[in-house]
């Protein structure tokens, strides 16, 4: 079997779920290796967009901000945050990813507060663009480590929105109709959202990995889909191309 | 759901059209020469209590010498518009220290990090501290509110927000679409009373050319009531006026334009140069330790005199020239 | 005494109405042709905005169209209708010329039917950009000559808000406060507004004419300002500008 | 005053932001090659009952081989976007002949007219004679419904309209702020089925460049569901990628790209050649006269095959080397 570490699994899986001709606002670190990959492998026409202007570039390497210059090199467009923006919330945007310091059951995330929001443990650097993304592009992917203190059953802070309180509240506040959380990639498995109930499932398993690690390290209850599979590791094309072209230098995967 | 109809977060400015009306009716629309020194522009238009914007995105195309030359002047009780404001809100938040209040309230979308590369300690122990008052937003949220003050209205609605925390300790409040009758958010007009730019090309009158994404800055300068452009070139009205589709800020917002050359330094300037991430780690490093980062301050920011002695200290042109050749994609490197 | 037409006595009048240094928002013809005088008499700092995008250009010539390639001649910059409004909107345009097929003596316009809505005797092209500079510049100016078929007590159509019906009208229906109709140059005199009545009132009287040839020809009752006075005539210089350099071809004055 | 709270003008498309939304969810995201004649991409692309726009401004960077193809095809009735269409509205009334009608429904902000040349006696004939069910709105107006749908937005509020039967005649509706309890308009977002834009420079996916004044096309361009573009040259997407900042419209919205040169003609195109006023003169003298007004365009438009034929008529190659000189400033003359 192929070596390789979480992070080189987790960007895989994403890279995979990026379909070719759909486009996907990104940002830096694993979701930008994911869609490099995705665009080095089997979606040449996956189109990126960064939230600061950066429109379809063809990245000559990994960026560091999302807003340097990399971002809109050899771009079909620079252009501005507001039409980046107005782009996902008309519907433009397939997909985006994100991050966040908690997650609960629902997909929402947190990236504003830990303790109170008043008197806060730790003060994070707030939604940015997240927010938006996660209200305005169809699917929400998120990639991140699993632990029972990331995922939780009420977030300290609903920073960005997944599915709320549940099934209809997201149209109910007004939010796009059919859009919201899709997967979650962790170092464990891939989960997704039951079309019903919208909470969180598992819907892959990492090799190594068994249904009650998961729920050991997740701190709601969490549910198998339908049809439960084992990931499929990297293949060893997925890896160089990952570890030769997308990031050389070992930014993301050797951090 | 329970949605609540408006957040509770804190309104810092006035979101009345009318208001900034007067204000713009009495604002210069002449073709006059704006040329100052960054101090000048700095002690003339930088208020104690005012609400300021910065440009850029951060870490790229920011003014960071009009960042330093606030500090430097220790100005009072900022209000400070934080769309994803990162090396230059952690430029402001050293007027924090001692006692001292450079900034008193931060509307808050991404503040406090450095994108990938961490958290600023002092901008955490600032927006920790509790002396400074917030309001939550997104990114996007704050450009729609600039965006309002540009149109000339009190309000725009989005489908931001919705839903979520950040909408209920923000200021937004929701309203009923008249034709669909459905939910938005309505976020108030933000008119900042100064803010500043940093561009790649402007002449003396303030006509500003823009290389590369534009992010916020086309509406950032038609909202700010006062508007301090750095530029890395003065070039000629003539050239301008030979070009006019490659203007990107028209004279009549600008109200100084300093001639500052790698004025985005630690930060990126697309075309120019590449962000200095070994500087920019030391700020982040430096940070942790209180004495070392007074020192570092009074070394780089308050013991010298203008931005060019800084740039001098972080290793001048010698520097920029390696930082240039990175941004060229001449050399492939870490960025130190 | 210098001979000169109406068209060119109202182009110098209006002319000389505009501050150097002061915004102003033109179409073609008269408009341009006095904000064109302007510049190069008293008001070189004039500055002029096109509805269609062009910002303070160097006119070469008369345009023919409000949005032809004179507009933004050597412009500072040549932009979007959204965004010439938009600063129009935000306060930070002085003035605008303004024509109609009808004014009333709150110098509300019409230049979208005459006759009954549903079954005009005549459709005109409508609003255009004319609605939006009457409710956002601070000071509206009409060029029109001057007739009782023209001057109504009530226009058919009120396409182009003046101060509706009176006083605090406009600030009643939303309008930017402090703004509205300023003046109206005709081929008889230069009327005003009165700041208690909002009423259309004579501010000047063009030589030749008396203040009962300006009311047999207004289908409304006017009457005089405090001060009341002549207009003054064309200068020599202002008309040899005029016709050398600011209409060479005649396409406004010889019309 | 009694001001309404609602216009009584009929809304002629649905400004959900959702349902939009749904259609932009399937449009093409692919850089794929959408060269095609001006036929196919009318015939492809317009149907019969859409709501169609025009960019431009009249008679300045119009695409005039679209709109002739459009009444060559007999496409019938289509509602259309009246925002300061002079020419190519006049154009699009030859379809209102006979009994026939290609217009049945316009929301109105300037038509009939073209600027300072005076009105066109086709256009009045058909908007006077109650074929055509009109909407009454402002250029801005328009230009705000299109800016609510870039925005996927159902609504925008602005200042305009207000007070006015061009209020009373719309289908805005009266809105209060939330924060100042002011009154304001609220327009519905406008997602045209169809446009037409003619431009400098397109890729053969659609990347396009604008040269000049971009009037209202950067929105129309992005609220569009289909677009057809037409340009004056075909360049690389090489030559678009090595200055992504002078890219007006990028292809993802982008439906058809017809290389048609001088495709404006006889309107103005920036740089390139001045509007032909000896051409529009004759099309609004003989619009006077019905006989000589059915062979004009049997002769101009039924009887050609395409806009280059057309084009030939007028003068050809020759006639645009006069409007080029014209252009820049190389000959002054009343245009003729």
């Amino acid at each position: 079997m192929k070596e390789y570490n979480a992070m080189e699994l987790m960007i895989c899986v994403a890279s995979r779920l990026l379909e070719d001709g759909s486009t996907v606002g990104v940002g830096t670190g694993a979701p930008c290796a994911a869609a490099m990959l995705a665009q080095k492998t089997h979606a040449p026409d996956l189109f990126i967009l960064f939230e600061a202007g950066g429109l379809a570039p063809q990245l000559p390497m990994m960026p560091i901000s999302v807003g340097d210059s990399r971002t809109f090199h050899r771009a079909i467009m620079a252009t501005s945050m507001g039409d980046i923006m107005e782009a996902c919330q008309r519907g433009m945007v397939d997909y985006t990813f994100l991050g966040g310091a908690q997650i609960d059951a629902y997909g929402n995330l947190n990236s504003t507060v830990v303790g109170p929001y008043e008197k806060p443990s730790v003060r994070f650097p707030g939604s940015g663009g997240a927010n938006d993304f996660a209200s305005f592009c169809w699917r929400t992917m998120v990639i991140t480590n699993h632990d029972a203190k990331r995922f939780v059953e009420k977030v300290d802070f609903l920073t960005t929105p997944g599915y709320l309180t549940g099934p209809g509240a997201r149209e109910e506040a007004g939010l796009p109709r059919d859009s919201g959380p899709y997967r979650v990639i962790t170092d464990l498995g891939v989960m997704g959202f039951n079309t019903e109930t919208k909470r969180m499932q598992v819907e892959s398993i990492h090799p190594g990995v068994t249904f009650e690690m998961i729920q050991r390290n997740t701190g709601f209850e969490i549910r198998k889909a339908e049809h439960i599979g084992e990931t499929d590791v990297p293949s060893e094309m997925e890896l160089r191309i990952l570890r030769e072209e997308v990031d050389p230098l070992g930014y993301v995967i050797n951090r | 759901m329970n949605e609540p109809t408006s957040g509770t977060g804190p309104l810092f400015t006035n979101p009345s059209a009318d208001e900034a009306r007067a204000f713009y009716r009495e604002k210069s629309r002449r073709l006059t020469d704006k040329i100052m020194s960054v101090k000048d522009a700095v002690t003339r238009f930088v208020n104690d209590g005012d609400y300021l914007a910065s440009g850029g995105f951060g870490t790229n195309r920011i003014s960071t010498a009009v960042m330093h030359e606030i500090v430097r002047q220790k100005k009072r009780n900022l209000m400070f518009a934080g769309h994803t404001t990162t090396h230059d809100f952690q430029i402001l938040c050293a007027g924090n220290r001692n006692g001292e209040k450079l900034l008193s309230r931060v509307d808050s979308a991404y503040i406090v990090g450095l994108e990938a590369r961490g958290l600023s300690p002092q901008a955490r122990r600032v927006m920790q501290s509790g002396e400074v008052e917030i309001c939550e937003w997104s990114n996007y949220a704050m450009a729609v509110r600039l965006r309002a003050a540009v149109m000339g209205l009190p309000y725009l609605p989005t489908r931001c927000l919705l839903g979520t925390d950040t909408f209920a300790r923000s200021a937004a409040k929701m309203v009923e679409c008249p034709f669909t009758h459905t939910r938005l958010a309505a976020v108030p007009a933000l008119y900042p009373d100064v803010s500043a730019i940093h561009v790649h090309e402007s002449d003396r009158f303030g006509n500003c050319r823009i290389h590369g994404i534009t992010i916020a800055d086309f509406d950032l300068a038609r909202a700010s009531k006062r508007l301090i452009i750095t530029t890395e070139r003065i070039i000629s009205n003539d050239e301008i006026r030979n070009r006019p589709d490659a203007t990107t800020i028209p004279a009549y917002c600008v109200d100084a334009v300093c001639e500052v050359r790698y004025g985005s330094y630690p930060g990126n300037m697309p075309g120019e140069y590449f962000s200095d991430e070994r500087h920019l780690k030391e700020w982040l490093t430096v940070e942790r330790d209180e004495q070392a980062y007074d020192a570092f301050l009074q070394k780089y920011i308050h013991g010298v005199a203008s931005f060019e002695q800084y740039v001098e200290l972080c290793g001048g042109k010698k520097r920029i020239e390696e930082l240039r050749a990175e941004e060229l994609l001449e050399k492939r490197g870490k960025g130190a």
